[in-house]
This record gives structure tokens, C-alpha cells and sequence, in this order.
């Protein structure tokens, strides 16, 4: 699979994760107690990403960690009063463990800090808050994921060029750490005009209404800085409507843009959340509850696929579009999730 | 002369409207220095075409004294369902269109039933609608869109017929059909009557209820193909890509001149309403305009032209 | 309770019966539910809907709406989020701040409905818009930080309840007496009921109409600095979700939307099973993918059943 | 020469060649009135010749194109409605202006709400309320909702609405069009005790009856234009409907038709209506106008809407041609080609949001149409028959109805009904606000349609109506048919007579009988 690929970025982060990983087999060991209770939170599940990490949540706890685990789902939506009153709900329920995606950096922080005052242990899962109301967290670092992008992208341009830039929604925190890892990049280099920077909500049809649209304006554009989420493969899409040559751009570790790079033969770069961070989020769990001593932040270098070459050995031919690269579900399990 | 300014002044048809909507284009044309082809401005024509069919089906709904706040959660779900039946087979084309449909036609069926046979508000039983076809394309997605669109089926966005789109040649087409059966047909003259007077409507032996849910009905299938229109243009199964279309269709329904109330407006107010606004989007993107300064011209720029029009609408009546 | 006032107050009946039947059949298949600490945080979950029901419920007896909640809430906790610093002073400064872009936000939204004659809908539509571009410049993102002593203080339980909550309760009741009770309430039905019929009868129906958005936008801008205390910082789209709820609230509440009929006291127990939908589903443990057609039905379908007898709303 | 006729009151208020324009259309041209202490004016006219506007002009509703107001001698221009009745003008409005979900009480005092500060004091509003209706003489229960209530007592709220404002000028138009014979006798009673207190009062009818009852002077519009002014005491009826019609005229029924018809068309037997109609037995023969009257609220109302299959007979047969008929709806009247003129114009008849054209033939969608498609030239046609037919008088058949005067309303709504070609025809009312001449002209209309074999069974609560019209007269008391008798023989006594009190036990028995 690709998820080596992908790990190709940093060994150390690897070594940490299989030690965590051999934290839990030894607790499993001892396991004739009460399984643990946990409440996760799915932040969302409105693209395939958060699907997968909810997916690789479940079949985790279902499958790796069924007989140590009591696993209590809610919903948020994406949406942070829902968010907080869903973590309310859980605190209300008497958990052991909260897993949760924050879905803002400080709005959730009374309510996690409820929580810990509850003597229950909060791990945030793939997203950061401002504030240390919680025992862990298990991310990558957001603002790396817009630099890694923007420096391949510059080194691909000569450090000279027209870029456009594909925003997600403006308002989320995620989008605004991205977005800031590219511009101090883009910075550096004087000789880099970006000519439009646009909000495509992650949404593949929004981008290609939108690239289409700044098609039409600009004659020159040399670059496309992406986001990811599916907003890369509009671009594409709509670069091939137009009838114009295709250039460098940046996208996610998503099985349908590196399918279309190695289809078209085009250069890009695919930098990636995974998403089996979720083991480590229940590792993690099990850690805190045996009383070990766990690292309060665990933040992993982006995966990054660069050029045809690697991306060529690291997609999925098979596999749907939808599938994320960073994923340690077996090939099986992704073909039926994503059938 | 005289008889020609009693025409005017008695004809239902939305001449302001019309008047904003070239506004607009000359605004567009000038901020953007004539670097805009007119080809861009079919693209734009093209890509509003869902966006111009659905807001048709809420026209329909306003027409009925209704509203329909589930057709952006139907276009949605019929981007979902469709794409996951054809998965790039054009042999399954056929039954991917009429299975969509036919929910379609079920969802319609369900909020007419319910909205005249108990009575209640239309606003909330759309919206619950509305979040139950969200629940059903969750339930039924596990929250992963699966499935793409055809090719020969993606012509219907994509392709061009001359120097013409063939989704604005579709648009325009059912466009002119249902403007027909609105003005022309017993069907439309009811629809108008009961819309505007249930009570008066079943006195007059019309069947009031079955009307109505045949509006609704209406509604729905328009959502339909504006999601398989949509989906042509999208190519992949994707979530909640209707989702702007309520608001969006709504919005275009009013610029056009149809009312609240029932029985007012006309379809021939609601093309120049969804141009608008999407030649407004367009040109926006164009001038690089940042999101909260789409925001801030768009509140503008609705606003104004529904005040514009209201006065016009007052002096000619 | 005399008059009409009787019978809008009666619309809410089928609304409280439909929380009774719910609270019971959570009571019974879910003993979570019954806990404290749960009820607890119902309380404090339903504090903001019901207090932008209120707003929404004002004006949807004029025979209007206001769909500008969302962004007027959002607006609000970015304001607060912003200026409360860390002394009270400056904390009741920013909530005065955001009571007076409520209520400008509602003048804007009057003056678009009696001078333009602009369909409520529409004149609210876009100055949602208009105020979440706004939002979004101050804001991109969440930021700022609400005064700690202030959040910390609406937190405060007295028994079971919070601040929030029983200030929520305390509007409820002067907005109870006020529209029933007194001229300018009773003015407000009036102009639902037939906004020509009113301004003959000498009822200032312009300036009643300015009056009530501004004071709806004033109340919805209260809630969201309920809501800043909630999340503890400001939020271009925290509100979003806040307009259509409040009109669901309202509606399932008994109030109709072609003005004059219905009473706040329906509205709150709209908003509370809306609130409690949510609840109640994650204790019984129901799968988040039929959260929402549960959430559907429940809302049409409980009040499918009274809806036979409640007399026809055209 | 003026004080001849003019009771020696002080002029309050003067209209000076009023004019008033809709979009260049010309509705009222120099017209002057004079208001005078205890003085009544009586002003007539032809449906549409502006009376109304005239009305809301002096009343602060409509501001005049042209001319002048003057008050007490000083010119004045209202502002409003409000404007006029602070300055003592009150106006009870014939197309009634009432909050439909509010109670009576709340109606009356609106605006003017008793209690301390910014409170209302509900309890002394409503008492209040209740002492205004019984000074006009009127017992009503104040508390009822007013979506539930009858015309009649819809009317009677608008009237203590206006009166409520303690006016010097009282201006009503067309107060009695919903009242019987004794709710109209009460409000006579109440003029004549608002004239002795020296207050103005203006009245439009279409009723002779009321005009000479109250009245002390008449002006007469036509065509927006004045043309008579005189004391009522030197005028006749004739000379008045000469003025208004602009011709010589005679107030006559048209004849009644000699034969006994032979077939009977529809029979009702027994019929019962919830709990309070009941042992209805009506036989309406071929091409003959049958007559149901009676006091107000005596289950008028509901048989009719039986008939028409708007509510359900819960007892009893229907006959149509001697078959026995279910009508449940009033799509199964309308197949049995039955037509019906509602009470209630405004919330039943029309569509106000739509034109005039559209109203008219909303009935005939399927005969002017081929495949479903609209035959232009057809409706056009039809549209202009129909308002033709009945004079109706429309600035452009494309108007939306409501913008056309209220007696000519009446008319669309009676033209859509009778583009059917209906062989029975139930008639509510049907002349409510209509003007002496279309009267006539609608009774010359529904007797022609008689001839043509139609048969006609009208509601009405006018007396001269009923009497002039029909061939076969029934009275209804409690919900029963008191009495039947001939049209011929029929005299305003003898129908009194059985309106108020159940005549005779035998009702019921011929009911049973004839089973
Ligand atoms: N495209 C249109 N937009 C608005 N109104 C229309 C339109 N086409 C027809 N109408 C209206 O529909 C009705 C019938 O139209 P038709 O085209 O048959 O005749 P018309 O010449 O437009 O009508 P008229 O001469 O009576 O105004 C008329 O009210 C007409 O004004
Ligand atoms: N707002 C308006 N716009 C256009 N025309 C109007 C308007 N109001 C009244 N009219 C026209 O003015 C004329 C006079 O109407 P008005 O209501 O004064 O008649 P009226 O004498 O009261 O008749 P009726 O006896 O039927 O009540 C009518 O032809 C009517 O169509
Ligand atoms: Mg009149
Ligand atoms: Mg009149």
C-alpha cells in the first residue's frame, strides 16, 4: 500500500508510532479487567477523508482493539456548539476516554477542561487547540502541509511564475494554518505573483467553477496551489476544458489525484494527513488509562508523495478515487468502505 | 400608444427584471475591460443551468403559496444516487436517471401529501424534509460518495451544440415547455388560482390538494434533473453538493418577481433572477473579490435589486 | 389570561405535549438520560436557541422573518471575542458593542421591509450575507478571546441551571408579558393579523415593524454573546445554523408563519426539542447516520398528529 | 334655497370639487359634499361611480388628486385615516378591515386600548367593547374570536370599531349589506340617536329602505360625476334610480313565471346537517326560483353549504331528477352541474392576488381549451361577455379584482358561476352591495335563466328579494323549514310571522310523511 510510501517523509516519527503500537499489545496482555469506555467524537462526515478517519477509528476499535475498548459515537457536523454539547453529552455519560477532533482551536477548551476536572483523559485526534486542556494530541502539523506544497511548487516553477491558490473555507482553522505555510513561502520568493487566491471549500465542484472562472481571465497561469481535498482534480478538470496545458500543482495524498497525475503524465505533489493516526489515538488511550507516561504532543511530519516516480508506486490502481493514501486499513477493508 | 402603455402596465410579464438582469451583463462587460469572451458568458449560462432549473421547481413551489427547502438536499442525493448506479457504465444510464427520478417524484409526493393533508406550514415540513434525505444519502453512502458519471452522460454539460452549451440549450428548452403549460394550459390556470386561493380554488371544484402536490411533485423533479444536470457537470459522486441551491434558488425566484403568498411571479421572471446571480458570482471570482467581499456584494447587490424591482413593480401596477 | 391571548398561548399545547411524550420515553429507555448532570447540560445546550427563538418568534408574528440571526449571533461572539479583554468594564462594553450591531443590523433589515418593501426574507437573506462578509474579514478564522471571568460567570450553576439558561428563562417571561400584555405586544398581532387594518386603526405599523426587528436583532445579538461565553472566542460561522433552528423552533412551537398567531411559550419548547433530539439520540446510542432522518421525523411527524385538530393555517 | 331642506345644523365639514385619479384613470371629478349636524346624507350610486372613493377621500384613506377639504371652516388635508378619525371622522369601512385572530373586543378598542402606561387592561377592554356594541344596541359575545364569526356580526364589530372613536362625522358605507330586517332596524335606532346628539352622518346603501328610514338628504353620483342633490323628503324612489341610472326607470321584479312547473329537480327529504339542521324537506321544481329565508343564523348557512356539498348532510336524501345523489364535495356538484354564489366574496369567491380575467373564467378552463391548451380567442370572448353581461365595470380586464369597487366584485364572482351553464344554481346572497339597477339586471338575468330551464334556489336575508323574486318562498326557524309559501301570496306579515316562531308541529310530520 501507500502508507509506507507516505512514511517516507520522517523514520524517527515511524519508530515512535510502533512503540506506542507495542504500548498497547502489553496492555492487552494484562486485559481480563473492564473494557475501557471511550467517546469519540466524529468531527465530521461530510468528505471521504473524515469517512476514512472515522472508518480506521472503527476498525480499529472493532477489530485491533475489540475486547479492550466500549466505544461511544457522536456527531458533530462540524459544527462547534454541536461539537461542545456532543462532548457534554459524553461527559454526561460517565466515559473513560474522549477521543475528539477539535473543530475550532479554542472554543472547545472549557468543555475539554470539563472533562479532565471529571477525571476523564481527552485526546485530541488530527487537530490542535489553543490551550493545554487536554493529555494528549495526535496531528500533523497543518502549516508544513501549505509549506511542503508551496516549496515543491517553487522548485518546480524556477522560483518565478503566476500562481493561483485554491482555498478551502474560510473560517476553519485547518484552512487558515495551510494557507499561512504557503504564503510564508511564497514570501521568499519576490519573483512569484500570485494572481488569485480563491475559496473552493475543499469541494471538487467549487473548483472547477472557480478555476474555470479564473481561466478565462488570466492567460498566464503557471502554478496551482491547492488546498487538496478534491479541489486539485476540478483544476485539472477544468484546465483540460479549457484546452489549456496542464501545470504544476499541488494536491493530498488522494488516490484520484495521483491517479489523474500519472494519467496525464503531469507533475504534482501529494502531501498527507494520514489517518491511521487514529490507532495511535486508542494506543494513546490505552496508555493514559494503564497510568503510562504518554507524550502530550505528537506531531508527525505531513506524508508527502512528490513527482510522477513516486506517486506511480504509491497509488492504488484498483482502488477507488476516494481513498487516502495514508491509511493502514487493509486493502479489503478499503474496497468494501469505498466500494 | 395608449393601448400600448395598458399593455405594459397590465402585462404580467417582468420587464424590470429584465432591465437589472442587462444591467448586470453592461456592469460585467465594463469592470472586466472586454478581456471576458462572449464564449465566457455561455460558460457562465452553462454552469448556471442547474442552478436555473431548479430555481424553475421553486418558482413552482412559490406559485403553489409553498416553498421547498429540500431541493438542495435532493440535488445532493441525486448526484449520490445516480453516480453510484451509472459508475461509469452508459449502459446504466437509463436506470440511474429513473431511479433518481422516481425519489425524486417520492420526496415530492411525501411533502405535498403532508403539507396539504395536515395542514401544515410548508417552511417545516421541507426543512425536515430536507434533513431526512440527508440522513437517508448518509445512511446510504455510509458517508463515502462513490461512483462517477458516465461520459456520454457528462455530454450533457459538457458538450456544445454550435456555439451553444448544451445544458443551457436543455435549460432553455424545458424552460420554454413549462412556461407553456404555466400560461397556456388548464393545468397552469389552476395551479395560478389554487396558489393564490386554496379555499377559493376547492369551491370551485377544483381539486385544490391534488394540485398542490402535483406542485410539489413538480418541485422535486426539477431538483431531479437540476442534480443530474449538476452531476454531469460534476462527474463524481460528491457530498452535499446541492447544498447552496435552496437558498440560492430561492433568492433567484424573488429577484424574479414571485411572491410569498402565492400566485404571483412567473418563470419568465426567474431566468433573468438565477443570470443574475450567477453572473454576479462570476464576476466576483473575476475581479478577485476575497470570500467575505462575495459576501458583503452579494447581500448588496440581492438587496438592491429586489428594492429596484419592488418599485418597479408597484409603479406598474 | 383573556382573549386571544388565550388562544395563542393554546398553540403551544401540542408543542409541550410532544416534549412530554418525549422526555418520558427517554426517561424510560435511557438511564443516562435521566442523570443529572444530563439535564444539566440540556439546560445549558437549549440556552441560546431558545433565546434567538425569541427574536425569530417576534418577528414571525408581524408576518415576517429573520434569517440575519445567524450572522447578527456570529457577529456577536466576534465582537466580544474581541473587545471583552480581561476587566468586566470592558466585557459590558462589548456586549453593549454587540447589542447596538444588532439592533443596526435590524434597523437595516426594517428599513429594507417598510421603505423598499423588500420580502423579509429576502432583505434578511442579505444582510446575513453582508454581515458574514464582515465576519469574515475581522475574523477569518475563530479568534480573540472572551474575558474569562465573564464566560466563567454565565457558566455559574444555581442548582441545576446556569446563568445563561435562567437569563434565557427571565426573557421568556417579560417577553411573555410584554407581547401579551402590553400595547406595543399587542400591536405586534395586530400588524400580523393585517398590516392595512392596523395602520387605519392609528397602530404606527412602520415604526412597530422597525421597532421589532431592531429588537430582534438586539436579542439575537444577546445570544450570541450567550453562545461567546459558550465557546469562549469569536466565530465567523458559529452561528450559522441558528436561523433555520430558530424558525423550526418557533413553527414547531405553534406560531405560523403568516403573522399573528402563536405565543414566545411555544417557541421555547420548540427550542427545547430541538434541543433534546440531539440528546436523547446520543444516549440512546443511534447510529450518527440516522441521527438526522430520526431528527426529520421526529419533527414533522409529532406534530403531524395535532395538526389534524389545530385549526387550518392557510 | 339650502335651508329649505337642511335640519339647522352647524356645517362641519365640506368636500370642494373633489377629483381623484388611479394611473390617469379618472374614478371621481368635481364633486362637493357638505356635512352638517345632525344632518344624514344619503349617497347613491351605480356600483363603481365612486361613492367609496369619495368616502376615503373625506376620511383621510385616499388623499384627493384634486380639491379641497375643509373642517369647521378651515381648510385641511389628512394625513391618514388616523389623521381624519382624531379629527372626529369615522368610517365603517364596507370592505370590512377586522384582525380575523382576534377576538371582537380586541377589534373594537384597537388602538385605543384602555389600561395604565404601557400595560392593557384586557378585562376593561373587553367590558368596554361590550358597553359600545349595546349603546348601538347590539348584545354580542366580545370574546369570540373573529374568524368565527358571521357577516352579520362582522359587520356589526365594524360599525362599534368606528363608533368606538366617539366621531362628530359618521360615515357609513353599506352597513346593512350583511344585516337582516331586525339588526338593520337597530341600527336605524342607533342613527336616529347619534343625529339627535348632533353628529353627521353619511350612509351608502343600495337599499331604498334604509336610505328613507334614516336619511334626510340624498346626493347621487354617476360615473364618478355629481348629478342630484335634494332633501329625501321631495325625491322618490323612482326619481332617485332615474338620477342614478340616467334614465327613466322603474323598480320592478321581473315577472314571475304563471305555469306550476311539473318536474321536480332537486328534492331534499328530511334533511339534517350536523346537530342543528334537521327535517329538511324542499322540493325545487324546473325553471323556478325558490326562496329561503328567515331570520339570520337559523341554519341558512349551513343547508346551503350542504347543498353545495361543502359541509355534509348527516341525515336525509338528496334527489337530483329523482335519482339520489351523494355530494360531498363541491367537485360533485359541479359534475352534477351545479353552480353556487358563496356568502363571502372576499375569503370564498375570489381570488383577490389575481385579474379580473382570470377570475371570471376560472369556471370554463375546460371548455375554452383543446388538449389542455387555452384557446385565447375563446377566453377573450368570454371575458368580454361576462363583463359585459353584467355591466361590470373594469378599468382593463387584466386589473387585479381587488382593486374593483365592491358591487362590482359581486358581479365577477356571480358572471364565474354562471359561465357554467349550471341547470340548478344556489345563490347566497347574491346581490350583497350591488346597486339597484344591476340588481334588476342580475334578477332579470337569473329569471331569463329560469326560462331556460335552470332552477334557482337563493339565500337571502332581503326581504323585498325574496318576496319580489321567487316563486316558491321557505322559511327557516331553529334549523327547520317553519312554513312554505307561494311567491305569489307571500307578504312580508306572513313571513314574519313564520321567522319567528316554529309555525307548526306539521313540518316534521310532512317530512315523515313524504318518506
Ligand atoms: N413570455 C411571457 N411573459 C409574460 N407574460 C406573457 C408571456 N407570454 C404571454 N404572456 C401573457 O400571457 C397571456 C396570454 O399571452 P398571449 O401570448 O397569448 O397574448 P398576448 O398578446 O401577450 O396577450 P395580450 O395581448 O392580451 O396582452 C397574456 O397575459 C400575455 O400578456
Ligand atoms: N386602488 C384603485 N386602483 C384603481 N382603481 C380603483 C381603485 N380603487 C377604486 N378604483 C376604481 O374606482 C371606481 C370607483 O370605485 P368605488 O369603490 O368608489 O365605487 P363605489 O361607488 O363604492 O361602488 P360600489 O357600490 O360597488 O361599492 C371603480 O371603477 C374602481 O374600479
Ligand atoms: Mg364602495
Ligand atoms: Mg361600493
Amino acid at each position: 500500500g501507500c502508507s509506507s510510501g507516505g512514511n517516507g517523509g520522517g523514520s524517527s516519527e515511524d519508530s515512535q508510532a510502533e512503540t506506542s503500537g507495542e504500548g498497547a499489545s502489553s496492555s492487552s496482555d494484562e486485559g481480563t479487567q473492564e473494557k475501557i469506555k471511550v467517546g469519540y467524537d466524529i468531527y465530521f462526515l461530510g468528505n471521504s477523508w473524515s469517512v476514512q478517519l472515522y472508518q480506521e477509528f472503527k476498525w480499529n476499535a472493532e477489530n485491533n482493539y475489540a475486547d479492550k475498548v466500549d466505544v461511544t459515537y457522536v456527531e458533530s457536523d462540524n459544527d462547534i456548539t454541536k461539537q461542545i454539547a456532543n462532548i457534554e453529552d459524553l461527559i454526561a455519560q460517565g466515559v473513560d476516554v474522549i477521543i475528539t477532533t477539535p473543530c475550532d482551536t479554542t472554543a472547545l477548551n472549557s468543555t475539554l477542561q470539563e472533562a479532565m476536572d471529571e477525571g476523564i483523559k481527552v485526546i485530541l485526534l488530527a487537530a490542535a487547540i489553543d490551550g493545554d486542556s487536554y493529555d494528549s494530541l495526535i496531528t500533523v502539523d497543518e502549516k508544513d502541509f501549505g509549506a511542503t506544497g508551496a516549496k515543491w511548487l517553487v522548485e518546480q516553477l524556477d522560483g518565478k511564475g503566476k500562481l493561483i491558490m485554491l482555498e478551502g473555507i474560510s473560517g476553519f482553522s485547518t484552512n487558515t494554518l495551510r494557507q499561512e505555510g504557503a504564503l510564508e513561502v511564497f514570501e521568499e520568493y519576490p519573483d512569484i505573483e500570485i494572481v488569485a487566491d480563491e475559496d473552493a471549500d475543499w469541494d471538487y465542484a467549487k473548483a472547477k467553477t472557480v478555476a474555470s472562472d479564473l481561466l478565462a481571465t488570466y492567460p498566464e497561469i503557471d502554478g496551482v496551489w491547492s488546498q487538496g481535498g478534491a479541489m486539485t482534480l476540478g483544476a485539472i478538470e477544468s484546465f483540460q476544458a479549457a484546452g489549456r496545458d496542464l501545470v504544476p500543482m499541488t494536491g493530498e495524498d488522494n488516490n484520484g489525484y495521483l491517479k489523474a497525475c500519472v494519467d496525464n503524465n503531469m507533475e504534482g505533489i501529494a502531501v498527507g494527513k494520514p489517518t491511521w493516526l487514529t490507532r495511535v489515538a486508542l494506543d494513546t488511550a490505552l496508555s493514559l488509562m494503564n497510568g503510562e507516561e504518554v507524550k502530550k504532543d505528537n506531531i508527525y511530519p505531513v506524508a508527502t508523495i512528490a513527482g510522477l516516480k513516486e506517486m506511480e508506486e504509491a497509488y492504488f490502481p484498483e482502488l477507488s478515487d476516494d481513498v487516502w493514501c495514508g491509511t493502514e486499513l487493509p486493502e479489503d477493508v478499503l474496497k468494501e468502505v469505498f466500494k | 400608444m395608449q393601448a400600448m402603455k395598458e399593455k405594459f402596465r397590465y402585462s404580467n410579464f417582468p420587464f424590470g427584471v429584465y432591465a437589472l438582469f442587462a444591467a448586470i451583463i453592461l456592469v460585467f462587460l465594463l469592470s472586466t475591460n472586454g478581456t471576458v469572451s462572449p464564449t465566457h458568458l455561455l460558460n457562465i449560462a452553462r454552469s448556471a443551468a442547474p442552478l436555473g432549473i431548479v430555481a424553475m421547481g421553486q418558482t413552482i413551489a412559490l406559485l403553489a403559496g409553498g416553498l421547498d427547502l429540500s431541493v438542495g438536499a435532493t440535488i445532493s442525493m441525486v448526484n449520490l444516487v445516480c453516480a453510484s448506479i451509472m459508475n461509469g457504465r452508459s449502459e446504466r444510464i437509463l436506470p440511474g436517471i429513473l431511479i433518481s427520478l422516481g425519489l425524486c417524484a417520492m420526496i415530492g409526493l411525501a411533502n405535498g401529501i403532508i403539507i396539504t393533508k395536515f395542514k401544515m406550514q410548508p417552511f417545516l415540513v421541507t426543512m425536515a424534509m430536507s434533513i431526512i434525505i440527508e440522513g437517508g444519502y448518509y445512511v446510504y453512502t455510509q458517508g463515502i460518495p462513490s461512483g462517477n458519471i458516465p461520459k456520454s452522460f457528462r455530454y450533457l454539460a459538457e458538450g456544445w451544440w454550435g456555439s451553444l452549451p448544451v445544458a443551457f440549450v436543455i435549460w432553455i428548452a424545458l424552460w420554454g415547455l413549462l412556461s407553456l403549460i404555466l400560461r397556456k394550459t388548464t393545468y397552469g390556470r389552476r395551479l395560478y388560482f389554487t396558489g393564490a386561493s386554496p379555499v377559493v380554488a376547492k369551491q370551485s371544484g377544483y381539486p385544490a390538494d391534488g394540485i398542490l402536490i402535483s406542485a410539489y411533485v413538480l418541485t422535486s423533479l426539477l431538483a431531479g434533473l437540476a442534480g443530474l444536470m449538476l452531476s454531469a457537470y460534476v462527474g463524481v459522486a460528491s457530498m452535499g453538493v446541492g447544498t447552496e441551491y435552496t437558498l440560492n434558488s430561492i433568492a433567484a425566484s424573488v429577484i424574479g418577481g414571485a411572491a410569498f403568498t402565492g400566485g404571483i411571479g412567473s418563470l419568465e421572471g426567474t431566468f433573468p433572477g438565477v443570470m443574475i446571480l450567477v453572473v454576479l458570482q462570476s464576476l466576483m471570482t473575476i475581479l478577485g473579490i476575497s470570500n467575505a467581499g462575495q459576501y458583503l456584494s452579494q447581500g448588496l447587490v440581492i438587496a438592491v435589486m429586489v428594492a429596484v424591482n419592488q418599485f418597479q413593480m408597484k409603479k406598474n401596477k | 389570561m383573556t382573549g386571544s391571548v388565550k388562544k395563542q398561548v393554546k398553540q403551544a399545547v401540542p408543542s409541550m405535549a410532544v416534549l412530554g411524550v418525549m422526555i418520558a420515553a427517554a426517561a424510560i429507555l435511557s438511564p443516562t438520560f435521566r442523570n443529572a448532570y444530563n439535564i444539566r447540560n440540556i439546560a445549558a445546550q437549549a440556552a441560546v436557541l431558545s433565546v434567538v427563538a425569541i427574536a425569530q418568534c417576534k418577528v414571525l408574528f408581524i408576518g415576517g422573518i429573520d434569517m440575519s440571526v445567524s450572522s447578527v449571533i456570529s457577529f456577536s461572539t466576534i465582537l466580544v471575542a474581541l473587545f471583552s479583554r480581561d476587566t468586566m468594564h470592558t466585557a459590558l462594553f462589548s456586549i453593549l458593542l454587540a447589542l447596538a450591531a444588532g439592533a443596526l443590523t435590524g434597523l437595516i433589515n426594517g428599513i429594507g421591509i417598510v421603505t423598499f418593501q423588500i420580502p423579509a426574507m429576502i432583505i434578511t437573506i442579505s444582510t446575513q450575507a453582508f454581515l458574514k462578509g464582515i465576519c469574515l474579514i475581522l475574523m477569518p478564522g475563530s479568534g480573540g478571546k472572551v474575558n474569562a471571568e465573564f464566560a466563567a460567570f454565565l457558566k455559574t450553576r444555581i442548582g441545576i441551571l446556569n446563568i445563561s439558561i435562567l437569563l434565557a428563562i427571565a426573557m421568556y417571561i417579560l417577553a411573555f408579558f410584554i407581547l401579551h400584555y402590553t400595547r406595543f405586544g399587542r400591536n405586534i398581532y395586530a400588524i400580523g393579523n393585517g398590516e392595512v387594518y392596523a395602520e387605519q386603526s392609528g397602530i404606527k405599523v412602520k415604526k412597530n415593524i422597525l421597532i421589532v426587528y431592531m429588537i430582534s436583532g438586539m436579542i439575537a445579538a444577546f445570544a450570541g454573546v450567550l453562545l461567546s461565553a459558550r465557546i469562549s472566542t469569536g466565530n465567523p460561522l458559529v452561528g450559522d445554523s441558528y436561523a433555520m433552528d430558530s424558525v423550526a423552533a418557533a413553527v414547531v412551537g405553534g406560531v405560523s408563519m403568516n403573522g399573528g398567531v402563536g405565543s414566545v411559550v411555544g417557541a421555547f419548547f420548540g427550542a427545547v426539542i430541538l434541543t433534546l433530539i440531539n440528546n436523547i439520540m446520543n444516549n440512546m446510542g443511534i447510529s450518527p447516520y440516522f441521527q438526522y432522518i430520526a431528527k426529520g421525523i421526529v419533527l414533522v411527524a409529532s406534530l403531524m398528529i395535532f395538526q389534524i385538530k389545530r385549526k387550518e393555517i392557510k | 334655497m339650502e335651508g329649505a331642506y337642511v335640519k339647522n345644523g352647524r356645517t362641519i365639514l365640506t368636500g370642494k370639487n373633489l377629483s381623484k385619479q388611479f394611473n390617469g384613470n379618472i374614478v371621481l371629478e368635481d364633486v362637493s359634499i357638505t356635512c352638517r349636524e345632525g344632518s344624514a346624507i344619503a349617497l347613491v350610486g351605480e356600483n363603481g361611480a365612486g361613492k367609496s372613493t369619495l368616502m376615503n377621500m373625506i376620511s383621510g384613506g385616499l388623499q384627493p388628486s384634486d380639491g379641497t377639504i375643509e373642517l369647521d371652516g378651515k381648510a385641511v388635508s389628512f394625513r391618514s385615516s388616523v389623521d381624519a378619525r382624531e379629527k372626529g371622522i369615522a368610517f365603517a369601512h364596507q370592505e370590512l378591515s377586522l384582525m380575523e385572530e382576534m377576538t371582537v373586543g380586541e377589534n373594537i378598542m384597537l388602538g385605543r386600548e384602555p389600561g395604565k402606561g404601557i400595560w392593557i387592561d384586557q378585562k376593561k377592554l373587553h367590558e368596554q367593547a361590550k358597553e359600545i356594541l349595546q349603546e348601538i344596541g347590539y348584545e354580542m359575545d366580545v370574546y369570540a374570536m373573529v374568524c368565527d364569526l358571521s357577516p352579520a356580526e362582522c359587520q356589526i364589530t365594524e360599525i362599534a370599531k368606528a363608533w368606538s372613536s366617539n366621531p362628530r362625522i359618521f360615515i357609513f358605507d353599506e352597513p346593512t349589506s350583511s344585516l337582516n330586517k331586525e339588526e338593520s332596524e337597530i341600527l336605524f335606532g342607533f342613527i336616529k340617536k347619534i343625529l339627535e346628539r348632533n353628529i353627521s352622518v353619511i350612509m351608502i346603501s343600495h337599499r331604498m329602505e334604509d336610505i328613507y328610514k334614516t336619511c334626510d338628504q340624498v346626493v347621487v353620483l354617476k360615473d364618478g360625476r355629481f348629478v342630484f342633490e335634494a332633501p329625501l323628503s321631495e325625491t322618490t324612489e323612482e326619481l332617485l334610480i332615474s338620477k342614478m341610472v340616467g334614465r327613466d326607470f322603474k323598480n320592478v321584479y321581473p315577472e314571475r313565471r304563471k305555469d306550476k312547473a311539473e318536474r321536480i329537480k332537486v328534492s331534499i327529504r328530511n334533511g339534517a346537517v350536523g346537530t342543528r339542521v334537521r327535517g329538511i324537506n324542499i322540493d325545487v321544481p324546473e325553471g323556478t326560483i325558490v326562496g329561503i329565508g328567515g331570520l339570520e343564523g337559523q341554519g341558512q348557512r349551513e343547508l346551503s353549504r350542504a347543498l353545495f356539498g361543502l359541509a355534509r348532510f348527516t341525515g336525509g336524501d338528496y334527489f337530483i331528477d329523482g335519482k339520489k345523489v351523494k355530494i360531498h364535495s363541491p367537485a360533485d356538484a359541479i359534475r352534477h352541474k351545479i353552480s353556487f354564489v358563496p356568502e363571502d366574496r372576499k375569503s370564498e369567491g375570489l381570488c383577490l392576488a389575481l385579474s379580473v380575467r382570470e377570475n371570471i373564467l376560472s369556471m370554463v378552463l375546460k371548455k375554452n381549451s383543446r388538449f389542455g391548451f387555452m384557446n385565447k380567442k375563446a377566453e377573450d370572448k368570454d371575458t368580454e361577455e361576462g363583463i359585459r353581461q353584467l355591466g361590470i365595470k373594469v378599468g382593463h380586464p387584466r386589473m387585479k379584482v381587488s382593486r374593483l369597487s365592491g358591487g362590482n366584485q359581486q358581479k365577477i364572482v356571480f358572471s364565474k358561476w354562471i359561465k357554467t351553464n349550471p341547470e340548478i344554481l344556489y345563490l347566497n346572497e347574491p346581490t350583497r352591495g350591488v346597486d339597484v339597477q344591476s340588481k334588476l339586471e342580475i334578477y332579470a338575468l337569473i329569471r331569463e335563466l329560469t326560462r331556460q330551464g335552470v332552477s334557482v334556489v337563493i339565500f337571502t336575508s332581503d326581504m323585498m328579494e325574496l318576496i319580489g323574486l321567487s316563486d316558491e318562498i321557505y322559511i327557516m326557524y331553529e334549523g327547520r323549514i317553519s312554513g312554505q309559501i307561494s311567491g305569489r301570496e307571500a307578504t312580508e306579515e306572513r313571513i314574519m310571522q313564520y321567522s319567528a316562531k316554529r309555525a307548526h308541529t306539521e313540518t316534521e310530520g310532512e317530512g315523515s310523511e313524504s318518506v
